[in-house]
C-alpha cells in the first residue's frame, strides 16, 4: 500500500487534498472539508460524510452545486459526531443544513448525535437517508438497505437545488425524491485491503465474483463463478429494475469500485446501455467512472434514478468540485 | 464500595486489553463486517485512557460519562456511539456518589445496557454486542467473575446466530459461523472488569484491610 | 476481468464511451474518437493515440481545449497508421495536425508511417515525440526514453495553445517545450493483467515494489522491499530533480497508475508536496488522479512540468473533455 | 520456381504457426515486454490469410506486398510494421514476376530484412527479431532447412543478450536471460517456409513431377 502507516492515511490524505485544491478549506486537524466560499449567504448548506476509503466521495464532491462540507471518518469508519457539528457551523450560513447520510448503523447513529447538538447550537438540521442498495432485500431482518452510489445523485442534484436558492424544505424533498427513485446493485471481483488490516478483507479467489456487494469490502449476498460483463450486466440491471420500475427516462451511473480500468468500464456500460435498450428504459444521461469505491476493490455497481423535468435540470447545473465538474 | 479509581482501572484494563486484541477483533470484523473493529476501539480506548490520565473526575458517574463522551468524539462506526451510549448511560444512573456499591453499579450498568438497546434497536438474539453485554448485565449482581463467564459465553454463542443488526445483516445466512466482533469485545470488557476488581481484591488482602479503592468480597 | 472476450474489450469500451459521451464522435469500427465539432475552423488538431489500458488517456483528453481525435490501439499496442490517417482527416481543418506520439518504438514507427500517409493526402502533419520518463536512464542503448505522464501536460497546454488559434509551428513548438520541461518517474506495487494473458504481467510478491516502471505493465529497473509513502516521494521527486533542475514553479502530476485508491494518491501528494518544498521547489498547480493509468496496476508516478508565463495561462485555459475539465 | 500460390501456402502455415504459438510469445513478452506480441501476431495472420483467400493476387511479389501493408494495418506496436515492411520490402524486391526461383527469393529476403534493420535502426545482438531473422535469411541460399535451423539457433542465442531496442531494453540488465519474442516469432515464420516448402516437394515426389506450385530441390 501507498501509504506511511495505517493510522495517518486520512490525516494524510487531507494534507494531500488540501496542497491539490486551494479552492477547498481543509481542515486536517479536525478533518472537515469545506468549499473556501462558505458560508454563502441565503443558501441552504449540504454535509456529508462518512467512512474514508470510498474517494471520491464524499470530500471530491464539495464545491459550488453539491457538497457544502464532507467530513472523512476513519478508513470505513463513519466520522464522529464532532466532525458534522464543526462542518455544520462552518457553512451554515442560516438558511439551515441537510446532513446526506448513507444508511449504515454507525452513520446513522453518529449524524443522529451530531444533529442533536448542532440543533442545539441553533443550526437548523434536517437528514435525508439514502438507502438506494436492493442486494440487501430484507429490511426487517437487517440494518435496511445501504447507501451506495445514489449518494451521488442525491448530493449532486441537491446540491443544485440549493445552489439554485431553494429552501431547506424543498431541498430536502428533492433530495428524499432523488433517493426514493434511485436504486442500485453491485458486484466485486476482488475484495480490498484496509489500511488497518493489510490484506484483503475477504477471500475471492480468481474465477469467482460476488453479487450484492457493498462498499466497504464486505462479501455479498452470493457467490458465483465468473460471469462475462454482459451476464454482470443483465443480472444488476434486471435486480435494479425488479424494484425500480421507471416510466420516466433515468440517470444511469456505471461506477468502479476502485480498482477497475476505465477500459473496462466503459465497455460494461456498453452492456449496462444494452440491457436497458432491451428492457426499453431511456436513458437521459451515463456517468461512467469510479466515484463511490471501495479502496482498491475490484468490481463495478449500476445505479439508476429515474428523473423528471425538474431533476434533470438540476443534473445539467453547473457543478465544480474536485471528482465532478461542469458548466464552470 | 467502588470508587472513582477503581473505574480509572476499569477502563485502563480495558484498554490494555483491546490493545491486546485489536488484530483479533479487525480479524473477526473482516468476513461479516468491514474489518476496523479492532482499531476502532483500540483509538478510542486510548484516547479514554488520556483523557483520565489529564482529568480524572472523583465521581464514579463522572469517569463514565467523560469516558462515554470520548468513545462517542473518537470512535465513529457504529461502535463508537453505542460504546459511548454505554458508559454515559451507565454514567449518568451511577448519580454523583463518590462512592457507589457494587448492587448499584450493576443496576446502573442495566440501564446503560437498556440504553444501547434503545439506540441501536437491537435485542439479544441479533448477533450484536448486546448478546454478550445483557447476560453480562444479568450476572454482575451474583459476581464479577459470573459476569464475566456470562459474558465471554455470550460472545461464543454469537457463531451460530445470523445477524440482524449492523453491516452483518447485509450478509444473511452468510453471517452464520462466525463470532460477533462487537460481542466480542464486550465481553473483553467484563474481562477487564472482572481482573480489575480481582486485583483490587488481592491488593485488599495484602494490605490486610485498608481502606482505599477496595472493591471485592462485598 | 470485467470483461466478455478479450478480442473485444476495445471495441466494447469505445462503444461504451459512445453512449456516455453524446458529445464525441466515436467510431467504433475504425477506432477513432473525434471531438463531436471538428474539424474546427482554422484551428489547428491534435491527434494522439497508444495501446489501451492508459484510459482516461487518450480518449478522455478528447475535447474542446485538449485533443482533436484520440486513436486507441489494442491494449498496450500502438494503434495502426490507418486509424491515425483517418482520425487526421477527420479533425483537419486546414490548419494541420500535431501527432502527439509517446516514444514506443510501436508507436513511433505507426505514427511514422500514418504521417507519410497523411501527408501524401495532403494533411499538413507535425510531430512531437513525449519521452520524459527518467527511470530509462541509457538512451544509447536502449530505445529512449518512454513517454508517460507528460503526456497529459503535452495534450492539455498544446491543445490550448490550438484552441487559442496558434499555428502548426507555434502549437508545435509549445508541445515541444512542455515535453523538453517536463521528467516523470514511476513506481508499482503490483503488476497488471491484460486481458490477453488474464494474469499478472509479471509477478510482485507484496512487501516488494518496482522502481522506475513504465506504464505497459513491464517490471521497473530495480526492485526493492516495500517503502514507506514518504520514501517512495523522496525517491521520485529527487529522482526527477537530478535530470530537471526547475528555476521556475512547476506543475505536478500524481499519478495513479489505475488501481490506487485516491486516499493514498492524496496521502502521497502530501509527501511529494513536502519533498518539493523541502528542495525549494515553487509548486503553481497540482493534479492528482488516475490519468495515465497501466490498467489495474497499484502504483503511482510524478511528473513535472517547469513552466513559464503562457503555460500557466494555457493550463488554466477552459478544457472540457471527459476526463479533464474546468473553465467550461 | 516458386509461384505466388507457395507463398499463399506459406503464409497460411506462418498464420498456423503463429496461432498455436500465441500463448507461448505472450508468455515471453510477459518479463521482458508488455505481454501481447502472440495476439498481436495472431490478430495480424489471421488478417493475412483471410485477405488472401478474399483476393490471392498472382504474383509472389504482389502476394507479399499486399500481406506486408495488412500486417501494417492490422497488428499496431512494434511488430506491426516491422513484419509489415519485412514483407512488403521482400515482395517490392520480388518485382511483378509470376515465379521467382529460390536464390531470387532468398535476395529478395535479404532486402526485406534489411529494411527492417533501416526501419528499427537494430542490429544483430540487440536481442530482436533480427537475431533470427537475418541468419535465417543468411541461410537462406544454403537451403529452407538450413534457413530454419539458423534462424532458430538465433532465437535461442537471445537468451543471455541484453535488449538493446524495443520495449525489452528498458530493463537494462534485467532483459538478459529470457528469449526474445519477436526472434521467436521471426523463427517460426522460417520455420513454416521450410515446412511449406518440404510439403510442396513431397507434393512433387508424390505426384512425380508435376509442374504446379513446386518449390523443392532446385
Ligand atoms: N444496532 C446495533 N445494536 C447493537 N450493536 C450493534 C448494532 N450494530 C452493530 N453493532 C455492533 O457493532 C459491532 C461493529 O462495530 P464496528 O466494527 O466498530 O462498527 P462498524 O460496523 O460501523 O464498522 C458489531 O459487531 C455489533 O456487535
Ligand atoms: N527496433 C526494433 N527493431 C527490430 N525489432 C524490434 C525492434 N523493437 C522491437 N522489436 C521486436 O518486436 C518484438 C515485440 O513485438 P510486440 O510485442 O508485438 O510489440 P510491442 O513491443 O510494441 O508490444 C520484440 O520482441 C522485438 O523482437
Ligand atoms: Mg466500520
Ligand atoms: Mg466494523
Ligand atoms: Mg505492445
Ligand atoms: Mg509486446
Amino acid at each position: 500500500m501507498l501509504i506511511n502507516v495505517a493510522e495517518n492515511v486520512v490525516a494524510d490524505a487531507l494534507r494531500g487534498m488540501a496542497a491539490a485544491h486551494p479552492e477547498l478549506a481543509v481542515d486536517v486537524e479536525n478533518r472537515v472539508i469545506v468549499r473556501g466560499d462558505a458560508p454563502v449567504a441565503g443558501k441552504v448548506a449540504l454535509v456529508s460524510g462518512g467512512g474514508s476509503g470510498h474517494e471520491p466521495l464524499h470530500g471530491g464532491f464539495v464545491g459550488p452545486g453539491m457538497l457544502s462540507a464532507a467530513c472523512p471518518g476513519e478508513v470505513f469508519t463513519s466520522p464522529v459526531p464532532d466532525q458534522m457539528v464543526r462542518a455544520a457551523a462552518a457553512v451554515d450560513s442560516g438558511a439551515g443544513v441537510l446532513f446526506v447520510v448513507k444508511n449504515y448503523t454507525g452513520d446513522v447513529l453518529n449524524f443522529d448525535m451530531a444533529a442533536e447538538l448542532a440543533e442545539d447550537e441553533g443550526v437548523q438540521v434536517a437528514k435525508v437517508l439514502v438507502n438506494d442498495d436492493v442486494a440487501v432485500t430484507d429490511s426487517l431482518y437487517t440494518a435496511g438497505r445501504r447507501g451506495t452510489g445514489a449518494t451521488l445523485f442525491v448530493e449532486k442534484l441537491a446540491g443544485a437545488a440549493a445552489e439554485e436558492g431553494m429552501p431547506l424544505e424543498r431541498v430536502e424533498a428533492i433530495a428524499r425524491r432523488v433517493n426514493d427513485h434511485s436504486r442500485s446493485f453491485g458486484v466485486a471481483l476482488s475484495a480490498c485491503s484496509t489500511p488497518a488490516k493489510g490484506s484483503p478483507t475477504f477471500d475471492l479467489p480468481a474465477g469467482e465474483l460476488e453479487l450484492g456487494i457493498g462498499i466497504h469490502g464486505e462479501p455479498g449476498r452470493e457467490r458465483r463463478s465468473m460471469m462475462t460483463s454482459g451476464e454482470i450486466a443483465d443480472f444488476a440491471v434486471h435486480t435494479v429494475l425488479e424494484d425500480l420500475k421507471p416510466r420516466n427516462p433515468v440517470l444511469v451511473l456505471v461506477n468502479g469500485m476502485g480498482a477497475t480500468p476505465l477500459l473496462e468500464l466503459y465497455g460494461f456500460n456498453a452492456e449496462v446501455q444494452r440491457v436497458l435498450r432491451e428492457r426499453g428504459v431511456a436513458v437521459a444521461r451515463t456517468l461512467v467512472g469510479n466515484y463511490v469505491t471501495s479502496l482498491d476493490m475490484a468490481g463495478a455497481s449500476v445505479t439508476l434514478c429515474q428523473i423528471d423535468e425538474e431533476l434533470l435540470r438540476l443534473w445539467d447545473a453547473p457543478v465544480r468540485t474536485a471528482a465532478l465538474r461542469w458548466g464552470m | 464500595m467502588l470508587d472513582a479509581d477503581f473505574f480509572c482501572r476499569w477502563l485502563a484494563a480495558a484498554a490494555a486489553a483491546v490493545d491486546r486484541e485489536a488484530d483479533r477483533l479487525t480479524e473477526l470484523d473482516s468476513p461479516i463486517g468491514d474489518a476496523d473493529h479492532g482499531s476502532n476501539l483500540r483509538r478510542g480506548f486510548t484516547a479514554v485512557v488520556a483523557l483520565l490520565e489529564k482529568e480524572a473526575p472523583d465521581t464514579p458517574g463522572a469517569v463514565l460519562t467523560l469516558a462515554g463522551r470520548q468513545l462517542i468524539s473518537t470512535v465513529g462506526g457504529a461502535s463508537g456511539p453505542l460504546y459511548g451510549t454505554l458508559l454515559r448511560g451507565t454514567g449518568k444512573a451511577l448519580g454523583q456518589a463518590p462512592q457507589v456499591s457494587e448492587a448499584e453499579f450493576a443496576d446502573a450498568l442495566r440501564a446503560g445496557v437498556d440504553a444501547v438497546a434503545a439506540l441501536g434497536g437491537a435485542a439479544p438474539g441479533d448477533k450484536t454486542m448486546l448478546d454478550a453485554l445483557v447476560p453480562g448485565a444479568d450476572a454482575l449482581p451474583t459476581s464479577f467473575a459470573a459476569a464475566r463467564e456470562a459474558a465471554h459465553q455470550g460472545a461464543l454463542a454469537t457463531v451460530p446466530l445470523q445477524a440482524r443488526k449492523g453491516r452483518a445483516s447485509y450478509l444473511g445466512e452468510r453471517s452464520i459461523g462466525h463470532q460477533d466482533p462487537g460481542a466480542t469485545s464486550s465481553a473483553l470488557l467484563f474481562e477487564a472488569l472482572a481482573d480489575t476488581a480481582e486485583a483490587a481484591g488481592e491488593a485488599l488482602d495484602d494490605a490486610s484491610g485498608e481502606a482505599s479503592g477496595a472493591a471485592s468480597g462485598e
